[in-house]
């Protein structure tokens, strides 16, 4: 069997059923793969584990893809699970806040580590600066792991995944009437999440490619099962769950509303939401992400091999 | 091939450049003793730049010192920014709440055996709680700023300095102890002219050995939350961008900054305990 | 050597103190003291009674660990006995203490590293309240006295051995003690050194009238200084011969030449070899 | 005896301090979820409260006193929540349970291990060196100062890639991260106790002709016994660290820094002090148990209690 | 001071001496020594000539800081002379060294504390590659030797500080070295126990035809032991008198109330007084 390493972006938990539920099932089996699949965590940067040859081929946000394509690393995307983006920002609603603008001179917690792109393009575009607090300015913290800062109110938002943080506002007793929620789908700066990415050096190469057919194949396999039977999907994320930590009702959660997000996508890469995430992270204001249009950042030989 | 050759020649010149230099007569010269450390250093930079463009290491996984000394240069500003909100404002602060606090402690725990003995044990218990553990519980309690750095230094320097300075204040022989006896000499006096004196140097062993961990407390505190300024932040931010040349050079600072933090301290106990036989050479 | 002030200062003192001449200074009446140890208990003195009298020269000498520096640290109150009575002026040892009654010189000089000569000897001074001039004028009598003058910037590690030991009698001679103890303070000298410190030593008992307890091993030199001469024998401590001495107060080096010295000294040895054969 | 005791009624003293430290700390979080269940709260909503004085709170709330000690997310866990915690994850979970503290705390002791052989074999190493060369001396020891002076936690996730990148992958690069933060103290404490020997001990063996490894093994080696296990009390607690800084950029899989920053992601406060005290357990029980081995190895040299 | 008596003495010796009765054992010609320190060159050694044959036993005595220890380091090639001539056996100290010539007895006791009394004395045994059962045996003889039999099997601290000394002695004699150099080996041991280690010593030293250099600050143990005194005096360090003692070598203990000993040790206090006086 040809071996595959997968670097997540995040820990073990639903947002990557997809994979685990081809692992469990043994769809890569099927294909002839021997798939290992590597959690990633607060420190890890798949981009650099990537370029260090620690994977194949890593879970990753576009914004931090093309930027690393822009330092000198040729990231490429060969398939696009997810259709839609589940960022937003999470607020009090006795803040007084009401609408993005009303986010000015106010304090707001971001997730940083290459995952602070979408948020500073959306602000450039209300024009809003991110340098401190003021009539056109908000204070920014790089919010830690957790939703602490929101709940013990040192902070006015925070940032959240629809699937994830959100839940755990509400599991610490928050009401959904208490919130106030801007996504990033709704304010038209959605970026593109959790992608595959591989290098590009490694596409001339036949025996790589058939690899990856191979693999994004029955890793959509794994996704569209995912999505059909989430509550089993959350069992086997539980399952490869090492650390102990996952609750089951957390998971059947965030696997329901992570198909939300997967269901639009049959696995190949829209040319729209790409170029609309471009187009979003070129307009990052005085410090955009990207600096020019990307070339060769994402192809669809892979998919296109793969789906039909 | 041929850089990683060169590499090895450099670094074999190197050792023998030190080695004629260490066994000349000069070696004790404070010039050699300044040039033995520094050469090695150089040398070590060398055959680092040759060895990465020499097997072509990516650099988003190892910069060359050349690529670090330009990106060095040119982020002075941020840097500095930097360099005040962890350093200046997190580190130091802790640091001498931290040691102040641990001071007055240890005094009281020397004046009380029941203290001593119950203290010390649960102290060092609470030494051993890691870091990582304990700064994102800071960072709740303390919120994002450098209060929450500061706490996360006390936190580390307190038990270091305490147990040196208990230590120390013991450390008077029973014939200097038995000498105020006869003087019917007062607490407080044989404090300040014996037991302060003769612990001075422990007190400096535990104070050198905090500005190492008040620094590394400072910046990891950082990755559990922070404003957008201070060097854990750049760090943690940069490596997520794969700026790894603003990485090491935030690395480089930390290091400036401990190494002269460490350096003050340590020319602090040479003139205060310049009587102690470890200081006579 | 002019030592006139010093000794009119100190004079006037010992005369002050002279209140009781009949009572003993230091009296220790069937003086036990047991130490509890890991190996079990020592025996450290046992039964000890002993008087000394205002302005006595006592000399203690015996075996290694026959409790000789046991005995003094009880007097000043460094040791509790576990047993019989002891007092001071008429007073506990601790009392006596707290009176800074004492000057104590230990068998090694123990400096503090961290004061020059001068300061070291400035320390009992300090604590005890003198004004600064009057620690000044003192502090450079006793470096003359002790032939140190011109060192008191130096620090402890930078002189001799037997220099530091010097620096260490001075420090007891600062203040205005009336009881001197002092615990084989030339043990580090060499002969001539020794030889001449015993002279100054001599002189100033001579001079002040203060009472002394010295510690030795050395037999000529126990029976030169001494008024009474205490020989002890170990395990148990105890004290196996008490010897008054009948030579003068007035005493030339070359009196150790004398029948009457020499024959002193031989009761000591006797004395010493016969705890020597109790082991 | 004297000192148990005087141990017991310090924890007692600061399981008193905590208990009433709770009051303070927790009381804003079980105001919120009072005024959510309905009940009248002074001031009324959580957006006064913010900037009110957690005292002012308490003066005017006191009905809420007695559940700041049993919140689900409090700000500061009670001494009981953290015991009961450490017990039901402990005791009560089976050893192979990836909830079980004891399956982490040997994921974490075994990296701890390791990296502790590593990092003293390399510090004892290094000592040797630079006790027995000037040239070593000289350069290097500065050096290892300097190396301290870098965040660690910076350098891991890189040391990690890096160790990646060329197929080492498991507990290794963990042992890594640890043995680097050991190794110090080592070093440290060997080349003071290497050092310890006076001039006439070594002088003597001077007088018999004695070889530089004759030197070695029979003056210098046992004359730093003492300092050798003073440091390896300081490195294997810096190890035991060092383990678990290393655990987070390993992805966090499993071992008490996992656990860590899983109760950190959530925020589970129980969980994240249950964790530090089983990591300060942990390091407690390896430096009682050097202390031991310290005791057998000294009392076997014949050295003085 | 009489350079001719010396050196006839010396040649008479030379004779008796049975290998090579011409050379002298240890020779020292103008030898000079100056250590650098922080404070500017301390002049330890000025000038120093002295020859000493097989089966001498020399004794070095001056006051403190005169140069004796760091004459007998140069010897031992513990110390590098600066200037002037040393030989040890026709060969450099330092080959004298390599072959395992000496046997050095330090002021202090110097044992390992982590040695049993038995294997401190086994130590320059194992290093210089004796077989176990000579070990054992040479350890066995050399305890009874200073008496400490059956004192083997414990450690350095369960010992007084007399038997650490005598435990340190025997290490020095376990081994076939011609020269026995001994720094103040008896300086802190009381009167009793040290005139029992001297008639020891004496006895050893007859029997075994040994070169001893002996450092010592009491007269009377110089002239008791010695066939040559050697009074140095400091500042520079040099040599002040070499005086040949003509007391037999059969010496008991009552020898010491001779007149011919009084006589030798007053002309070694007259020279030990005049170096005292350099000053
Ligand atoms: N603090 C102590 N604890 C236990 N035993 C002690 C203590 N101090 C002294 N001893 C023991 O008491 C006995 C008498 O000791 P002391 O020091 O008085 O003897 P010494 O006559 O002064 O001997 P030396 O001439 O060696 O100084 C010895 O056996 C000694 O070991
Ligand atoms: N390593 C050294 N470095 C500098 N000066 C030294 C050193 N060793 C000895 N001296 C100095 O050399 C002189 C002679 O010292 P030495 O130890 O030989 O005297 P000594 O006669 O043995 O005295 P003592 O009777 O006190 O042992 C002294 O002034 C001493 O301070
Ligand atoms: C230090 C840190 N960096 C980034 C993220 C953001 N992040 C990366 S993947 C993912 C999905 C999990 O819900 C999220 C939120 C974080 N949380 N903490
Ligand atoms: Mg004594
Ligand atoms: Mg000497």
């Amino acid at each position: 069997a040809d071996e595959v390493k997968l670097q997540l972006k995040w820990v073990t938990q639903a947002q990557f059923a997809g994979y685990y539920v081809a692992l469990d099932q043994g769809f890569y089996e099927a294909e002839d793969l021997d798939v290992t699949i590597l959690p990633g965590g607060p420190d890890i940067a798949p981009t650099q584990v990537i370029a260090g040859g620690g994977a194949d081929v890593t879970v990753e946000w576009m914004p931090a893809a093309l930027a690393a394509r822009e330092k000198g690393l040729p990231l490429v995307n060969i398939a696009q699970p997810y259709k839609s983006s589940g960022m937003m920002l999470t607020c009090w609603k006795d803040t007084g806040i009401a609408a993005p603008e009303d986010l000015a001179n106010r304090t707001l917690g971001v997730w940083f580590f290459g995952n602070e792109f979408p948020f500073m393009s959306w602000m450039s575009q209300l024009g809003i600066s991110t340098e401190g607090k003021g009539e056109k300015g908000v204070e920014v913290l790089k919010q830690g792991f957790n939703v602490d800062p929101l709940l013990q109110r040192q902070a006015d938002c925070i940032s959240t995944m629809t699937y994830n943080e959100y839940w755990q506002v509400i599991d610490a007793g928050v009401a959904p009437d208490e919130l106030i929620t801007f996504k990033y789908e709704d304010q038209g700066v959605a970026t593109l999440e959790d992608g595959l990415y591989v290098l590009e050096e490694n596409l001339n190469d036949p025996a790589f490619v058939d690899k990856m057919q191979r693999f994004v194949r029955a890793s959509m396999k794994g996704w569209k099962w995912a999505e059909e039977n989430p509550d089993d999907a959350a069992e086997i994320v539980l399952d490869n769950d090492a650390s102990g930590a996952q609750t089951e009702e957390h998971q059947k959660r965030m696997m329901s509303e992570v198909a939300k997000l997967t269901a639009g996508s049959n696995g190949a890469l829209s040319e729209a939401d790409y170029q609309r995430t471009v187009k979003t992270l070129l307009d990052g204001g005085s410090s955009p992400v990207i600096t020019k249009e990307p070339e060769g950042a994402w192809t669809h030989v892979i998919t296109d091999a793969a789906l039909n | 091939m041929m850089m990683v050759s060169m590499a090895l020649l450099v670094w074999c010149g190197g050792w023998w450049l030190n080695g004629r230099l260490a066994n000349s007569p000069a070696s004790n010269t404070s010039a050699v003793k300044l040039l033995v450390p520094a050469i090695f250093g150089v040398t070590l930079l060398i055959v680092w730049e040759l060895l990465v463009r020499g097997l072509e290491v990516s650099l988003v996984i190892l910069p060359a010192p050349s690529v670090i000394a330009a990106r060095f240069a040119t982020s002075l500003p941020i840097l500095w920014q930097d360099f005040q909100q962890t350093i200046l404002k997190g580190a130091l602060s802790g640091y001498i709440i931290g040691c102040g606090a641990a001071l007055l402690m240890a005094i009281a725990v020397d004046r009380s055996d029941f203290l001593r003995r119950g203290l010390l044990p649960v102290g060092n218990f609470v030494a051993a709680l890691p870091i990582v553990g304990t700064a994102p519980i800071l960072v709740m309690w303390f919120g994002f700023d450098w209060q929450s750095k500061a706490a996360v230094v006390v936190v580390m320097v307190f038990f270091p300095v305490l147990v040196n300075t208990v230590a120390g204040l013991r450390e008077t022989s029973a014939m200097q102890r038995d000498l105020m006896q006869t003087y019917a000499a007062s607490y407080w006096q044989s404090f300040f002219k014996l037991r302060l004196p003769a612990a001075l140097p422990f007190v400096f062993n535990g104070l050198k050995i905090s500005t190492t961990l008040a620094l590394v407390g400072a910046i990891v505190a950082e990755f559990f939350g922070s404003p957008t300024v201070g060097m854990g932040f750049r760090i943690s931010t940069s490596v997520g961008q794969l700026a790894l040349d603003m990485v090491w050079a935030e690395i480089l600072v930390a290091a400036l900054a401990g190494s002269a933090f460490y350096g003050m301290m340590a020319l602090i106990e040479k003139t205060l305990t310049f009587w102690h036989p470890s200081q006579r050479g | 050597m002019n030592m006139e002030t010093t000794t009119q200062a100190l004079n006037s003192q010992a005369a002050a103190s002279d209140i009781t001449p009949q009572a003993p200074v230091i009296e220790a009446r069937n003086l036990d003291l047991t130490f509890q140890t890991n190996d079990g208990p020592v025996h450290a003195l046992k039964d000890v009674s002993l008087e000394i009298n205002k302005g006595d020269f006592v000399s203690f000498i015996g075996p290694s660990g026959c409790g000789k520096t046991t005995f003094l640290r009880c007097i000043a109150a460094l040791e509790q006995p576990t047993g019989g009575a002891l007092t001071v002026n008429g007073m506990t040892p601790d009392e006596a203490r707290r009176q800074r009654a004492y000057g104590y010189v230990f068998q090694a000089a123990g400096l503090y590293p961290w004061r020059t000569i001068a300061k070291n000897i400035k320390l009992p001074l300090e604590i005890m309240g003198y004004s600064k001039a009057e620690q000044a004028t003192r502090v450079e009598q006793v470096l003359e006295l002790v032939e140190l003058a011109g060192f008191g910037g130096k620090y402890p590690w930078q002189l001799s051995g037997g220099m530091q030991q010097r620096a260490s009698i001075a420090r007891a001679l600062a203040f205005d003690a009336d009881i001197l103890l002092m615990d084989e303070p030339f043990g580090a000298l060499d002969e001539i050194v020794r030889d001449h410190l015993n002279e100054q030593l001599l002189k100033l008992w001579a001079r002040t009238d203060k009472t002394i307890g010295f510690v030795t091993h050395s037999i000529p030199e126990a029976v030169y200084l001494s008024t009474k001469i205490v020989v002890m024998s170990p395990r148990p401590g105890r004290i196996h011969d008490v010897i008054d001495s009948p030579l003068p107060k007035e005493r030339p080096l070359d009196i150790r030449d004398s029948a009457e010295f020499i024959e002193i000294a031989h009761r000591v040895r006797d004395g010493l070899r016969a705890g020597h054969a109790d082991d | 005896m004297k000192t148990v005791l005087a141990v017991l009624s310090v924890l007692a003293a600061i399981a008193v301090i905590w208990y009433a430290a709770c009051v303070p700390m927790n009381i804003k979080g079980v105001l919120d979820a009072a005024e959510r269940s309905g009940a009248e709260v002074v001031p009324a909503t959580a957006r006064e409260r913010r900037d009110m004085g957690s005292f002012g709170l308490v003066a005017t709330n006191s009905f809420a006193i007695r559940d700041v000690w049993s919140q689900d997310r409090p700000r500061l866990p009670a001494p009981h929540q953290v015991a009961v915690e450490l017990w039901e994850t402990t005791v009560e979970k089976k050893i192979t349970s990836k909830r079980s503290l004891i399956y982490h705390g040997q994921v974490t002791l075994s990296a701890t291990l390791l990296g502790f052989v590593i990092g003293t074999g390399l510090g004892i190493l290094l000592a040797v060196g630079i006790v027995h060369s000037r040239v070593m001396d000289m350069s290097v020891m500065p050096w290892a100062i300097v190396s301290q002076t870098i965040p660690i936690i910076a350098l891991a996730p890189m040391i990690i890639v890096v160790l990646y990148s060329i197929g080492v992958q498991g507990i290794l690069p963990k042992a890594v991260i640890s043995a680097y933060l050991s190794f110090f103290p080592v070093v440290v404490g060997m080349v003071k106790g290497l050092r310890s020997p006076d001039q006439m001990q070594l002088d003597l063996l001077k007088t018999y002709n004695a070889s530089l490894g004759q030197g070695f093994w029979k003056l210098r080696l046992p004359a730093s016994m003492p300092y050798l296990f003073a440091s390896l009390k300081i490195g294997i607690a810096a190890s035991l660290v060092g383990a678990i800084v290393g655990e987070l950029p390993t992805g966090a899989v499993a071992g008490l820094g996992a656990r860590l920053l899983a109760g950190s992601y959530y925020g589970q406060t129980v969980q994240i002090w249950s964790a530090l005290f089983a990591a300060a357990i942990l390091a407690a029980a390896l430096v009682a148990l050097l202390g031991v081995i310290e005791r057998l190895v000294l009392k076997r040299m014949g050295v003085q209690a």
